[in-house]
């Protein structure tokens, strides 16, 4: 388990065209690693992710997806996900291939693929559109009730990229806090990288706290502040302002490429960006 | 806003909000969702059911946030709530299990059954406007015991028919539900009118409560199906000052919260 | 969620008949709440666990159980229950049904019965007899890659008792460190119940600490010591030595019916039982 | 204690240990069970692979216990563990998932294709000896990258027929295994005798290397079955000063430990 940079980390393990899931449920969101796949023009790629929020905004207005898994994609609190929005229906700047699902479909199929089954069961999506309008939900019938439940195939992410609080010199991962599918998107990946707000010599983590053990971690790469705008449990709280005020960014086409431009293609690296944006007063 | 429902000294939503409220119970286990459910199961909380358990999708079980989150992971949800625990338990062991006794949807449309309506205006595969999606939704209508549906009233929002269904409601006739479904679905309907439930006999939801400023014309002129009404449509009481005193505090509090400058890392 | 004493609580939640769980891997094992069930002399009692181990022993030597559903039945690290072997083996004191699994099965069986799914599925008992002499063992054909799977139906006891190191004045239960398959034993239960080490103002548990909220628990009793011999995180180590020593007393059927008679039927509740156990120098 | 294995000044036991011990590379991950294979994975972390990876079923992933566990689940193996999780998880994410390159088995009985029986001796409905049961070995035996089986040789537990399988070895004729397992199964059975492997084209177990003291003649001997031999039988090494030296110390570390009197509660 290297510790690299996260352009490294990108570099070596992402390709054009994988399926990547940036997880991370409101908190500690991979921004971080979402701007650099962004820098370094990645195409094609199958984004997978519960909550398509701002990130992938970002991600997908910036051309680098062809197709996404998600479950709800929109600004928390706020309202649309205009990127996306702009992809979905008018195909801009990319056609986008959509597989939809539920959040207790998403969590099952990550569960299953953590677990290296073929499929996750749940009583789920019934009297609903969603089995209709996305075949891969179909059912299977129970051996011993014969009640029909709802199965999805399991999520096996070419790459899966985490933001954590703490790694050790090892590569052991502490999370702690909001967890949402964290871990078990990280376990369903073939590769697993991790950016953390900081590399310590003792993790400390309290007993039966979630850590991911350095040999299933394929990098890690220290980027703090790399959730910024969401946040990280005893770090930094989550900057709801630059939320609000990302609504009037993303809605429009031009507004959008000029902060992209700015911000991320004309910036080296995250910190770089920090600095940028903190320039600018924290407004994006 | 609905002119017809701006009457009191209060708005809208604050009528709305007072009412989902009044709708718990102490000791309660709600699955809440972000903005209005949010609002008025925590104002419960702050009135007359402290003992209300507040879980919210993103694996904060019995939590007792001081400010209302802008977002459904906000940081203080985790700090303030008995157990963090994630997104597939939430979904597996809790929503699942049938151990949530109240689940809020909102949604851009619903039709006379409470089908739900979050993810398409127009066609699925060519959307007028793509909303975002399903989300917890269609698990929280199959799974709470029951599902309180918070819905300004238009023709546009309360149609004849779904463009798209995110999450099921009752079926036409008070047949029962699909099998598998834990709870009992949709039970009601909180607008900018009044309440709507659903009629016994036939599972479509009826005016069954008014506010005091409404009449039940109005009600019936907001909605795209021929809108029933209840034997009485009874009136909803005004908020109390209590209640509008700890609301407006509550999102006084929040707002001041919210709008407290971040500084960004270094 | 009252706070009964442990009598009062097995008195009032455990019926002849009912099917019942005590959980707890090799740490905190409901030891008190095992003799409780003796006391009462509750009769055809459906037990289930993991690891039939010393409390199970005790309890089916005592003739509590009509029926055993388990995957490992034994002293860990010593070698044989005897008093579930004699009743496997010879019916005595009682015959006894078995419902033998494998880990990976329980696990899965409690888990799916925590979710109210009607059964779990896992890549098991690939090529093994189980599935031949347990015939709740079944399969289903993955409706994407037509692989079949292994299915266990969901564990769902009348009645789960767990030991836990702590509850608040509410209710709500802290478990630390090896975590067996207590949490989803507890929430697959019609009804919990917890015996803890003691009852604090303030739980103190650490952000995704295990914590059992109030409202899934029956009722909590307080029972010092509840666990012994096996070990409770933060109060008491497991005792080998009594672990060792308990080989020689469930060999013979004389000698483990005078050990019940004075240590357990002789006694009047835990507190008892453990100033007996102590006067005996610790030694069964 | 097998009288032919006796013959240097180390036990039987020893010798097995170590020759497991050898057989662990720095970084395996292994799964151990209770008794010589914890020993042996210990005694491996001490030696040449301080950076291995062991689990133990009760949940604890990357554990450094100071002294052997009595149990599956003793305090020591949390308190030192990388991650501690729940019994479910182990299976799922860990297990079954393909993450454990070597599992160590024990069982009563094994057969010429690493099938092995831990359940029963006699009828399973009318047994002459109940055995503890299968555990967590049929899903080790499938899902570990590979096995290793260490059990003492005697026609008893070499045996033609399994009394019940409890969980798979190889498939006769070098076939492959069942669909679904991650593993390659049984790769080698550590006896007192010395290392038995599969032949690659009938998957059958052969005498591969065997210990100083004993010959393939008294091997063969204490096998149920004609065993078989690979073309060259080599010799294991005995053990090493600082083998034997680091491996007493851990024994006499633990016996120390275990004997050490518990306080009662109070």
């Amino acid at each position: 388990m290297p510790i690299l940079t996260l352009q490294q980390a990108v570099c070596q393990h992402v390709r054009d065209g994988d399926s990547v899931a940036l997880e991370g449920f409101t908190h500690l969101i991979p921004f971080a690693a979402g701007h650099e796949l962004i820098r370094q023009r990645r195409r094609g790629l199958h984004l997978i992710r519960m909550t398509p929020d701002l990130v992938y905004d970002q991600m997908i207005g910036a051309g680098c997806a062809g197709r996404l898994t998600f479950s709800w994609g929109g600004n928390p609190g706020v309202g649309s996900a205009h990127r996306v929005r702009d992809a979905i229906e008018n195909g801009w700047p990319a056609p986008l291939e959509i597989n939809e699902h539920s959040h207790a479909g998403m969590a099952a199929a990550y569960t299953a693929g953590a677990a290296r089954l073929p499929f996750g069961l749940l009583r789920g999506y019934l009297g609903t559109d969603l089995a209709r309008v996305n075949p891969s939900i179909r059912t299977v019938t129970c051996p011993y009730s014969g009640e029909r439940l709802a199965t999805v195939p399991a999520l096996n992410p070419d790459v899966t990229i985490l933001h954590a609080q703490k790694a050790d010199r090892a590569g052991n991962v502490l999370i702690t806090g909001i967890l949402g599918a964290q871990k078990e998107a990280g376990l369903a990946a073939r590769k697993l990288l991790v950016t953390v707000e900081e590399i310590v010599e003792d993790l400390a983590a309290p007993m039966n706290a979630v850590v991911l053990p350095h040999w299933v971690v394929t990098a890690v790469a220290c980027v703090p502040g790399g959730a910024w705008p969401s946040y990280a449990r005893g770090y930094y709280p989550r900057d709801n302002a630059f939320y609000i005020a990302w609504d009037e960014v993303a809605r429009d086409r031009g507004r959008f490429a000029s902060w992209l431009d700015r911000y991320v293609l004309g910036t080296a690296d995250f910190a770089d960006f920090l600095a940028a944006q903190r320039a600018a007063g924290g407004a994006p | 806003m609905t002119a017809s429902a701006d009457g009191g000294p209060w708005t809208p939503d604050e009528m709305m909000t007072v009412t989902a409220a009044r709708m718990l119970w102490n000791g309660c286990v709600c699955f809440v969702g972000i903005g209005l459910p949010s609002a008025a199961a925590n104002l419960a909380r702050l009135l007359h059911a402290p003992d209300i358990v507040l879980i919210y999708e993103s694996g904060t079980i019995g939590t007792r946030p001081g400010v209302l989150p802008l977002s459904i992971g906000d940081g203080e949800l985790a700090e303030t709530a008995t157990a963090v625990v994630s997104l597939p338990e939430i979904f597996a062991f809790w929503l699942q299990a049938g151990r949530i006794d109240v689940g809020f949807l909102g949604a851009a449309q619903i039709d006379r059954y409470g089908n739900l309506n979050s993810t398409v205006i127009g066609p699925y595969a060519r959307p007028k406007t793509r909303l975002p999606g399903a989300g917890g939704a269609p698990e929280m209508a199959s799974h709470a015991r029951e599902v309180f549906v918070v819905l300004k009233q238009s023709p546009r929002a309360f149609v004849t028919t779904l463009d798209f269904v995110s999450s099921a409601g009752l079926c036409a006739g008070g047949a029962p539900r699909a099998g598998g479904a834990a709870g009992r679905g949709p039970q009601a309907i909180i607008t900018d009118f009044g309440i709507l439930r659903p009629a016994p006999d036939t599972s479509e939801f009826v005016l069954v409560a008014r506010y005091e400023h409404v009449t039940v014309a109005d009600a019936v002129a907001a909605t795209g199906w021929p809108l029933g009404t209840a034997t009485t449509v009874t009136v909803v009481p005004p908020p109390t000052t209590e209640e509008l005193t700890v609301l407006r505090e509550l999102h006084r509090r929040t707002r001041e919260a919210h709008n407290r400058p971040v500084q960004l890392p270094v």
